[in-house]
């Protein structure tokens, strides 16, 4: 059995490698992120089926924890690292045609940092250590939403630069905070200590880390920053941060609120923070009339869902949340890439624009349909049995309030419903806009190189929501994972 | 010693303030770079040679350079 | 209004700090003083100081911490550098009309001269620096500002000049590299990531503490190639 | 004199952190604001130093004068806030040539002036 570690040492190793191919030769460095994350891939599912049975710990310069840093490679770690090569893949390959003429090895090493700072996100189990993950994914993605230096990304990048920023010194005051308490830096560690010393203190500090990683992970008064940020990068890089970022941000919280603090007492606090992301994101998706800031916004409503059946707490409860965030992943990766051509031959991000594309444009108007019912939540996609998980958790608690809250968070989805029929029908039963188009010929449907990746997630979509239990099964042990403190200390430290 | 140290603590913050208030950006630079040498200083004296080498050639050299550079390229007043 | 949510913002979070600071001491002075030191061997400081020296050779504790026990911070911390020098360049790429070399506005002779004679002294000494992180304080990140600081005088000083960017990349790329292969090398050998696999030699000499030496230059290498193309790229220059 | 002696360094930290504080929610100029994000980098650093200072210590550095590890302030701070200062110099020029191709776009600097995409 391999060590978790080359998970992280070789994708970053491959990134180094990556621009000085840039400087011998013009074409290999696009391949490269492809190659690193089919890499991850392969040794991710090599990895699952032992850290199913325990956690893999894996130690560094050979000190058993917590004296050096460690990973934990869980069920949770390594589920989220297999989607994250699987969707890293998918869009690695999708951008060597998408990004074919403007992107030089710069986009592929950062995109390729991206990834691994996300995948260090997931499997660390050591505090700085993820602060440090978390500054590598969040600083790659400031670099490459203002990648093309357009007008609107380099605004946006500004805003989710200056918001990062300030978040993530927050976070790193919370860090200090818990190594004056406790003079360690294992998670694992600080768990079993954290009882130790007054519980003022310790929410103090708890406040601070769940602000900085709150800003990433886009919760409600946070979250400025992603509607303008997801709308104006590339298309490829929007479904990478839309699908694989905002997830490492909420992993990040949810470690620390559930294993590190293990604050049961401010849950229903994040249920109510849930469901109010939940709904500004509907409520302003509704509104829109730019096809990419709608999807943003969109994105921002499921996190809230994510947020609300994380809150809920129960095992059942959680194991909805990491569906929904498989489910979420693929479908907002396929929206984003489905897109990305569309708008491309359009010209165009406005949604009249996109009238008629159902002919023009077949397979990518398929499979918007199918990642936009996903979505909604329609059987037999992906996303049904994933809502349903969370509506059966919260009527499981037997307790009015979750009652009242699941009925208003079925009201979000309700809206999402409503604007995501109303795209769709667009697609297929309006006719094509007189100005738009004129410039385009009959044969308008995008690449080969973009409709096998497009085409891989609609049939993993269709194919995970026909069969569930392929996901299910693993979701009793990640969730579990994430909620059995005693278990994951009893793991890392061997105590 | 502690009265030494609160000096520089305070020379530190109303150099901060100064940054805070100056409507001129290169001045606002060099009182950045003010707070980041007096924090260096605080630093040796906190045991932390290392850090304190680091922040004086980062915080109070380089930083201040990149500063002045991108404020060349764009525009000195507030 | 703005000011004004913001200040309540702000008292929000000293109020948080003050009572953070007054329900339970913080730091390892208060655990001195409550005499909580004594007993731990928890304490992440208390064993690295006790262990390092005898563990890793460097007598430098800072530097072994860095390079060894926090390898993997160190490994993330130069990717953070490296995202922001590409970045940088990235968003910088739109070449300003270069100015052709005549029509440069040249410093005067004594600041020139002074430059050029500076520049490879500068060099020695964060060679020096870094080489010798695991002995003094300094290392990889100091030296590699040191040098940035030289570059930053070649900008002011000898207007025109730029420092070759290919060269900078591949030096970035390759002391990553080596970075990277060297923890893997100790993956290999003996079963865990960054492990010191070299003799530890003689404390206090120059060649000893094992591959801590090799790391601090590789990273010295890397943080001095990087700050220079961020350094270079915004003055201008770069590219 | 003890409060002052205990409390110098976390009240130097966080008067830098919450000034930065300030400067980034009030002022509008980006610069300015990248000045502020700066400020309250250094705050940070200055208080993870602080939490592993021990008074009458020494620096966590053996030669032949200090053989022993007894008193040695704490030298875990130290390398964090080594990782700290060059992520937070690397946000920095980042934040400053996002700056430079805004003030190219728009010809200003105030982001109050500049609201091309809105909630």
């Amino acid at each position: 059995m391999v060590s978790p570690i080359i998970l992280i040492a070789v994708p970053l190793g491959l990134a180094f490698l990556t621009t000085l191919l840039g400087l011998l030769s013009e074409k290999l460095p696009k391949y490269i992120p492809a190659v690193a994350m089919a890499f991850n891939l392969v040794v991710s599912i090599r990895l699952l089926p032992h850290a199913l049975q325990a956690p893999i710990v894996a130690k560094t310069v050979g000190l058993s924890p917590p004296f050096s840093i460690h990973l934990v490679a869980g069920p949770l770690g390594m589920m989220l690292s297999v989607l994250i090569s699987l969707v890293g893949l998918v869009i690695a390959a999708y951008a060597i045609g998408y990004m074919g003429r403007e992107a030089r090895s710069r986009y592929h090493a950062l995109y390729l940092l991206l990834l691994t700072g996300a995948t260090g996100v997931v499997l660390t189990g050591d505090l700085f250590n993820l602060f440090v993950f978390f500054e590598i994914l969040c600083i790659s993605s400031y670099a490459l939403v203002g990648y093309r230096g357009d007008k609107p990304g380099i605004e946006s990048a500004a805003k989710y630069l200056i918001q990062g920023a300030v978040g993530s010194s927050l976070a790193l005051v919370g860090i200090g905070f818990l190594y004056g308490l406790f003079g360690t830096l294992s998670m694992a560690d600080i768990a079993r200590n954290i009882t130790s010393v007054s519980p003022m203190a310790v929410f103090i500090s708890m406040a601070f880390l769940v602000t900085g990683f709150g800003v990433e992970a886009a919760v409600f008064p946070l979250n400025a920053w992603l509607p303008d940020a997801h709308s104006s990068a590339p298309s490829s890089i929007s479904a990478i941060l839309s699908g694989i970022a905002i997830k490492a941000g909420i992993y990040a919280v949810a470690r620390v609120v559930f294993t590190v603090y293990g604050a049961d007492a401010i849950l229903v606090f994040v249920a109510v923070v849930g469901l109010v992301t939940l709904l500004v994101g509907e409520m302003s998706a509704f509104r829109q009339k730019n096809i990419k800031r709608l999807l943003a916004y969109s994105s921002i409503g499921q996190m809230g869902l994510i947020v609300f059946a994380l809150g809920l707490a129960s095992a059942r409860g959680v194991e909805g949340a990491l569906f929904l965030v498989v489910s979420h992943a693929f479908a907002k990766a396929l929206l984003f890439l489905s897109t990305g051509y569309m708008i491309y031959r359009t010209g165009s991000m406005e949604i009249s624009s996109l009238h008629g594309m159902g002919r023009r444009m077949p397979v990518s108007s398929l499979c918007f349909t199918i990642a936009a019912f996903s979505l909604i939540g329609l059987p037999p996609f992906i996303g049904f049995p994933g809502k349903f998980m969370i509506i059966s958790a919260a009527l499981a608690k037997a307790d009015t309030l979750f009652t009242v809250l699941i009925a208003i968070a079925l009201f979000g989805t309700v809206v999402e419903g409503a604007y995501f029929f109303r795209i769709v029908q667009g697609l297929y039963f309006k006719a094509v806009p007189e100005d738009a188009g004129a410039n385009l010929g009959e044969d308008v449907e995008a690449p080969l190189s973009a409709l096998v990746p497009i085409c891989v997630l609609a049939v993993a979509i269709v194919a995970v929501g026909v069969c569930p239990y392929v996901l299910t099964r693993y979701l009793g042990a990640a969730a579990a994972d994430l909620l059995d403190r005693a278990a994951y200390i009893r793991h890392v430290l061997g105590v | 010693m502690i009265a030494f140290q609160t000096f520089l603590v305070l020379v530190m913050i109303v150099a901060a303030l100064r940054a805070a208030r100056a409507k001129d950006l290169m001045d606002a630079v060099i009182a950045c770079a003010l707070v980041s040498l007096m924090a260096s200083i605080i630093f040796y004296f906190l045991h932390a040679p290392d850090v304190a080498m680091a922040e004086a050639a980062i915080g109070a050299g380089l930083t201040a350079a990149i500063f002045i550079f991108a404020i060349n390229r764009t525009e000195r007043r507030e | 209004m703005r000011t004004v949510v913001s200040l309540m913002l702000i008292a929000i979070v000293a109020a948080g700090i003050i009572v953070s600071l007054s329900q339970a001491p913080v730091g390892a002075e208060a655990a001195r003083q409550e005499g909580r030191l004594k007993q731990d061997d928890v304490n992440f400081g208390r064993y690295y100081n006790n262990r390092a020296l005898e563990e890793t050779g460097a007598a430098n504790v800072v530097a072994s911490v860095v390079v060894s026990y926090r390898g993997l911070d160190t490994l993330g911390e130069v990717a953070v550098l490296f995202i922001a020098a590409l970045g940088v360049a990235t968003l910088l790429r739109t070449k300003q009309e270069r100015k052709p070399k005549g029509e440069v506005e040249q410093a005067s002779l004594i600041v020139f001269t002074g430059c050029r004679f500076l520049f490879p002294l500068i060099l020695l000494f964060a060679a020096y620096i870094f080489a010798h992180g695991h002995l003094t304080p300094g290392g990889g990140f100091q030296g590699g500002a040191v040098t940035a600081s030289g570059f930053v005088l070649i900008y002011l000083g000898c207007r025109g000049r730029a420092v070759g960017a290919k060269q900078l990349s591949a030096t970035e790329s390759l002391s990553g590299l080596v970075f990277v292969i060297t923890g893997l090398v100790g993956l290999a050998l003996g079963g865990s990531f960054l492990l010191n696999f070299l003799p530890r030699g003689t404390t206090y000499a120059l060649f000893s503490a094992g591959v801590i030496p090799i790391i601090y230059i590789a990273i010295g290498l890397k943080v001095s190639s990087e700050l220079g193309g961020i350094v270079g790229t915004l003055a201008g220059e770069g590219e | 004199m003890s409060f002052l002696e205990n409390y110098i360094h976390y009240l130097g930290s966080f008067g830098l952190i919450l000034i930065g504080l300030y400067v980034v929610l009030v002022k509008s100029n980006l610069v300015k604001v990248i000045i502020g994000i700066n400020l309250i980098d250094t705050g940070v650093n200055l208080f993870l130093i602080s939490v592993g200072y021990i008074r009458m210590g020494t620096a966590p550095i053996f030669s032949r004068a200090t053989t022993t590890a007894e008193g040695m302030v704490d030298p875990v701070p130290q390398a964090l806030v080594l990782t700290a200062i060059v992520i937070g110099v690397s946000v920095l020029g980042l934040a400053l040539s996002v700056a430079i191709r805004l003030y190219g776009h728009y010809g200003t600097l105030d982001l109050r002036k500049i609201r091309d995409l809105k909630w």
